[in-house]
């Protein structure tokens, strides 16, 4: 085992864990804004063209929205698991809990390009193959702009955690966690759930707009 | 300000205004910077190290004085702000105008519409002493319409109209800038705006040729396009007529109410379905894209020219 | 190095010089010198593009470069010195320096981090270069939608991805600055003793943090729509090309901010210690840079009032932009009364820390002007606007990054500036910038809109004048390369405290051991505890010094 | 050091009542609720962003610096939303309310 003494700015080991927790809140903080920035083009435009977007919206698929949202908020719960057992020092539990968080993360970009390649079937990707189709007006086109690079870029944030579980599973395997050093779980933790919650948002934002034949 | 050899023409009754509320709010700067400078050239001098000034009973920490000058310049500039304000908003808000002329700006020109068709180009006639409104679009960036001796400036958008207005007190030529940075030759988008008397305005009006009004080629394409078949008189299409229309309110599906100016009309044209008159089912196809900038001018005028209470051309 | 560093003691400086063991330093002090190697290239780039601007204005036709050409020097010219010097500039230098030093820590609390920062910067720095090599952008640095998404012929992308790389490093910098100011302080430093520069390095700090990403996301549209051709401010689509704006100043008005409040906390300390004077309201200052911090935020669309929003908006914000008027004026009041009763010495410091309370002054004045709804209708967009921000910026910030080089110089490098040189350099920078800039308050008042690369010829005797002061300047902000560079090897050894001053970063030796200080020291003072009577102080760790 | 092992139900039972919401949400598309669709979808969210960020970002326990930082950002975006809204609100020229 690794000797653990913190590093020289810290004056003890407790300090410097629960600062790189501020530091990882402090970036989700900032990460709330550049979503934020996103999620607000598409207000501004589902507040001037809502009848379009929920005409575009009714082409979004629900089932797959739904099924990755499920697989994200489970894959929170696996985490949060891990990071328990990291802390208790169960150590097969947590490596086992880690690779079941990494193995959702993976279903979920799995669903995710398939559902991609049902919009493409659908003829929704704008500069690929978007078709207006009767009724609809281009604002239309501006939901699904938005929709994949909102989901583009949360894909990309997710692959990001994916990497650092991996690493984590790599560290864990090596027994560097242990109930006095477990930070990099907590911090690698919060990310993955931040990324989830991007995830509730943009759902709510993409998906549920509105069915009912009317 | 004519004497100051480097004031800009005032050449408008809003340049005026402008000169009167900046000489204003410059003089108030200059006390403010006085104040300053001189407090800083007097505590510099007297109190420099190695002077034998008195140093005892410094002024310990106290709010009085920052609150103080912090509300004394405060009140003052907000006092600067109403008055911005209200100006602002008499700019920016046209009234009544005796002359409407279209402007639509295009990478690196200036084209001008007058109500009875005559067109220019980087020029822009008209007649001293009256109100014009000016309605200005872009075929392709933003661009800033700008003349120095009126002291009026606009943005002009792609995709809607912009309205202001001036009033001519002087005769003569006046620089007409762009500024709003628009591509390579963005410095030499410029021309002139010719203030004329205004038996002369009409006499160049006449001079160019003989044009159908805005209004007349507007018509031309109503039929063109394919409007009439819907909204003309004869059709069998359940669709508003658009005589009156203009300068009204329209009640809208969902209950709202909007009055009919030109951006109304202009999306109408474009985006049919973003406001559906209610009453009314959401048949209208989009023209987005399938009609110019110039073209919408004169269609817009034409269903301007069915309203009595019309204010285009009176 | 090893020459520099000959007879000095063991520091940072010495102990350890390969390469190796600065490109991988986890050092907040080797770092800061890393960037300010880095921020001081671009400088010299981006004043290069300056001075070619000011020649080419030189003749009404504009004849000198093609008109492309012109458009992508200025362009060129805003990027760089708006993201590659003036926001690095006085953060990523003197605050990583200073930052751990002032408030008595070891580091900071990222170190690695901050190491990242510095190569995140640089790699945005190449492919900000390798933009400029392939033909640079015609933009101009405010990248306004749909020009740059479909009509301009640059390179566009790069450009926005560089500046979007950009914001990595401002965001790491910042995050670090925050989590440290928070977490490491001394034993005793509590917020109301912290030196008015941590608090000016912290507000900057949560505006990096919070207004930086809007940016990235911006730019990251335009640079989608550019490439793939539909897109969010696509106006086809019905898409608005005013929400563009409104997310770009969203980030960009925050960000002159992110500029000036540096140097606010700069010339703080300069003004106090030259002063021997206790700063003038050291809570009404600290507080004043928070709300400016804040305010920032409220203000953006003043940059809007002729593009075409609603009348309702631009009151508003107008009335709000009056309001981020009241701290600046606060400390600047604050600052003059620091004055009173003091026992003044003029060295280069204080000469720059003067020179940027006058510039700033007439900077934030004319700013009210502008922020006056009915006389931004005749100056936006023109020379006034050019002349208002520069004498903020160049004026402003980079005065007091001048000033606060010269005054750090002796703890940084452990040698002493030649004092004469420095003071002809302070006053000569003082003098061409205002022949430079003030003569475009004159210019666009007589309507000469921005980014022309030609212009009425009745114009033409301001734009000489201004050229002729750019030149001025150019050779004044070359000076201190030469004499500075001089003192490394030739300069005098400074003492631990040169200018007697009261910061913890004057307790250790100058030039500071690896870790800053031998023993983690104890605050017991509040700062600028000056006594102008006799010359005494109080260093923050309560020793008194006659 | 002892070690307090953490009861594993309250993070059960957390996530029972995200799936839950999830139901609810996709229900509420087949639901003709007209413009309250957005409320609807969006308070979903903010309810399960809420559970997620104190359950599984653990922020339950002692008032900490913590809880400032994890709301700064979505506090910051309603400057954001709210002032750009004075504009778009009373707008004229973008599609007409």
């Amino acid at each position: 085992m690794r000797s653990l003494r913190p590093e020289p700015q810290y004056a003890t080991l407790a300090q410097q864990t629960e600062t790189a927790q501020l530091g990882m809140w402090t970036f989700i903080a900032t990460e709330v804004m550049f979503f934020g920035a996103l999620v607000f083009t598409y207000f501004l435009y589902r507040t001037q063209y809502g009848e379009q977007f929920r005409l575009a919206a009714q082409d979004s698929k629900l089932l797959l929205g739904s099924i990755n949202q499920a697989i994200l908020l489970t894959s929170s719960l696996t985490m949060v698991m891990a990071i328990n057992f990291g802390k208790e020092g169960r150590q097969r539990l947590l490596v086992l809990l880690l690779l079941a968080t990494a193995l959702l993360g993976l279903c979920f970009l799995g669903v995710k390009g398939y559902e991609y390649l049902e919009d493409y079937k659908s003829s929704t990707v704008p500069s690929l193959n978007y078709l207006l189709k009767p009724g609809h007006h281009p604002p239309t086109e501006l939901f699904w702009v938005f929709y994949f690079i909102a989901t583009g870029l949360h894909a990309v944030h997710l692959t990001v955690g994916l990497g650092l579980i991996l690493v984590l599973i790599w560290m864990a395997q090596r027994g560097r966690f242990s109930p006095n050093y477990y930070s990099p779980l907590e911090v690698v933790g919060l990310y993955w759930s931040f990324v989830d919650t991007v995830w509730v948002f943009l759902f709510a934002a993409i998906y549920p707009l509105g069915r009912a034949a009317t | 300000m004519q004497w100051v050899p480097f004031w800009p023409r005032d050449a408008s009754v809003t340049a005026q205004s402008i000169d009167r509320i900046f000489i204003g709010e410059l003089a108030l700067v200059l006390v403010i910077l006085a104040f300053v400078f001189g407090l800083m050239i007097v505590f510099g001098l007297r109190y420099r190290h190695g002077s034998r000034a008195n140093r005892s009973g410094l002024v310990k920490k106290t709010w009085r004085w920052e609150i103080g000058w912090t509300v004394g310049s405060l009140a003052a500039f907000l006092a600067l702000f109403v008055w911005g304000a209200n100006m602002y908003v008499w700019l920016y808000d046209p009234p009544r105008a005796d002359l409407e002329i279209y402007v639509v700006a295009k990478q690196w020109m200036w084209k001008a519409q007058h109500p009875g068709g005559q067109r220019e180009i980087n020029e822009l006639h008209v007649p001293l002493g009256e109100t014009v409104r000016l309605l200005l679009t872009s075929q392709d960036v933003i661009h800033s319409f700008f003349v120095p001796a009126f002291r009026v400036k606009h943005d002009v958008l792609p995709g809607q109209y912009e309205a202001f207005w001036f009033k001519a007190t002087e005769l003569g030529r006046f620089r007409l800038e762009c500024t709003q940075y628009c591509g390579t030759e963005h410095a030499h988008m410029g021309g002139d705006i010719v203030v004329m008397p205004p038996a002369d305005y009409a006499r160049w009006l006449s001079r160019q040729g003989e044009h159908e009004s805005l209004a007349q080629q507007g018509e031309a394409l109503f039929r063109k396009y394919g409007c009439s078949g819907c909204h003309g008189t004869n059709s069998t299409v359940h669709a508003p007529s658009l005589a009156g229309v203009y300068g009204g309110l329209v009640h809208l599906e969902g209950g709202d109410t909007v009055r009919a100016d030109e951006r109304y009309i202009r999306d109408s044209i474009l985006l049919p379905r973003s406001q559906i008159v209610a009453g009314y089912p959401p048949v209208m196809p989009s023209f987005a894209g399938q009609i110019g900038e110039d073209d919408l001018v004169k269609l817009v005028a034409y269903i301007q020219s069915l309203s009595p209470i019309d204010g285009a051309s009176q | 190095m090893t020459t520099v560093t000959a007879d000095l003691p063991a520091s940072y400086l010495t102990k350890e010089n390969t390469i190796a063991s600065w490109l991988l330093t986890s050092d907040h002090k080797r770092i800061a010198l890393l960037f300010f190697a880095s921020i001081t290239f671009f400088f010299f780039i981006g004043g290069f593009a300056a001075t070619l601007i000011r020649l080419h204005l030189l003749n009404p036709a504009g004849t000198l470069l093609q008109p492309d050409m012109y458009n992508r020097m200025f362009t060129m010219h805003g990027i760089v010195m708006v993201w590659f010097f003036l926001i690095p500039s006085i953060p990523t230098t003197l605050g990583n320096f200073l930052i751990p030093l002032m408030i008595g820590a070891r580091d900071l609390a990222f170190p690695k981090i901050n190491l990242a920062s510095w190569y995140v910067f640089n790699i945005s720095g190449l492919v900000v270069l390798f933009c400029l090599f392939v033909g640079g952008v015609d933009t101009g640095w405010t990248f306004y939608t749909p020009y740059s998404t479909m009509f301009a012929n640059g390179y566009v992308i790069p450009a926005a991805v560089a500046v979007f790389i950009n914001g990595f490093s401002s965001i790491m910098t910042g995050l670090n600055f925050v989590i440290t100011i928070h977490r490491l302080r001394a034993p005793g430093m509590t917020w109301m003793r912290l030196p008015l520069f941590v608090w000016a390095i912290y507000a900057v700090s949560i505006v990096m943090l919070l207004a930086t990403p809007v940016l990235a996301m911006t730019l990251a549209l335009v640079a989608l729509e550019r490439w793939m051709g539909v897109g969010i401010f696509d106006p086809q689509l019905g898409g608005d090309p005013l929400l563009f704006q409104h997310m770009f100043w969203f980030y960009s008005h925050p960000a002159v901010y992110i500029m000036i409040l540096p140097a606010m906390g700069v010339v703080s300390e300069l003004v106090s210690c030259f002063a021997r004077r206790p700063i003038f309201g050291y809570e009404g200052m600290a507080y004043a840079l928070m709300a400016i911090a804040v305010i920032s935020f409220f203000v953006w669309a003043h940059h809007m009032f002729v593009a075409g929003i609603s009348i309702y908006a631009g009151i508003v914000f107008s009335l709000l932009t009056f309001f981020v008027a009241v701290p600046s004026a606060i400390k600047v009041f604050n600052w003059t009364a620091t004055l009173h009763k003091g026992s003044i010495s003029f060295d280069a410091p204080m000469l720059y820390a003067l020179g940027f309370v006058g510039l700033f002054t007439i900077g934030g004045l004319t700013g009210l002007m502008v922020a006056t709804l009915s006389i931004d209708i005749h100056v936006h967009d023109t020379y006034f606007v050019i002349a208002h921000f520069h004498y903020i910026m160049v004026g402003g910030t980079v005065s007091a990054f001048f000033g606060g080089l010269h005054y750090w110089w002796p703890k940084i490098t452990g040698r002493l500036y030649p004092e004469m040189w420095a003071r002809v350099a302070a006053i000569v920078t003082f003098l061409g910038f205002n022949l430079t800039f003030f003569p475009q308050f004159i210019l666009g008042y007589l309507g000469m809109p921005r980014r022309y690369y030609a212009y009425d010829p009745a114009w033409q005797v301001w734009n000489v004048l201004s050229s002729a002061g750019a030149s001025i300047l150019a050779v004044a902000y070359t000076l201190p390369l030469f004499y500075l560079g001089w003192s490394l090897f030739y300069g005098e050894r400074a003492g631990a405290n040169p200018w007697r001053a009261t910061g913890l970063e004057w307790l250790t030796s100058s030039p500071p051991p690896q870790h800053n200080f031998p023993r983690t020291p104890v605050v017991r003072a509040a700062p600028y505890q000056y006594n102008p009577a006799d010359g005494s102080y109080v260093a923050q760790d309560g020793s008194v010094n006659a | 050091m002892s070690i307090q092992r953490e009861p594993l139900l309250p993070y059960l039972v957390a996530w029972l009542v995200l799936m839950l919401l999830l139901g609810l949400s996709v229900l509420s598309a087949y639901l003709d609720i007209g413009i309250f669709h957005p409320i609807v979808n969006f308070g979903i969210a903010a309810t399960q962003a809420a559970i997620i960020f104190v359950m599984f970002m653990r922020l339950r326990g002692r008032p900490s610096l913590k809880w400032v930082f994890a709301a700064a950002g979505f506090f910051w975006l309603l400057f954001l939303f709210g002032l750009s809204t004075v504009d778009y609100a009373t707008r004229t020229g973008f599609p007409p309310q």
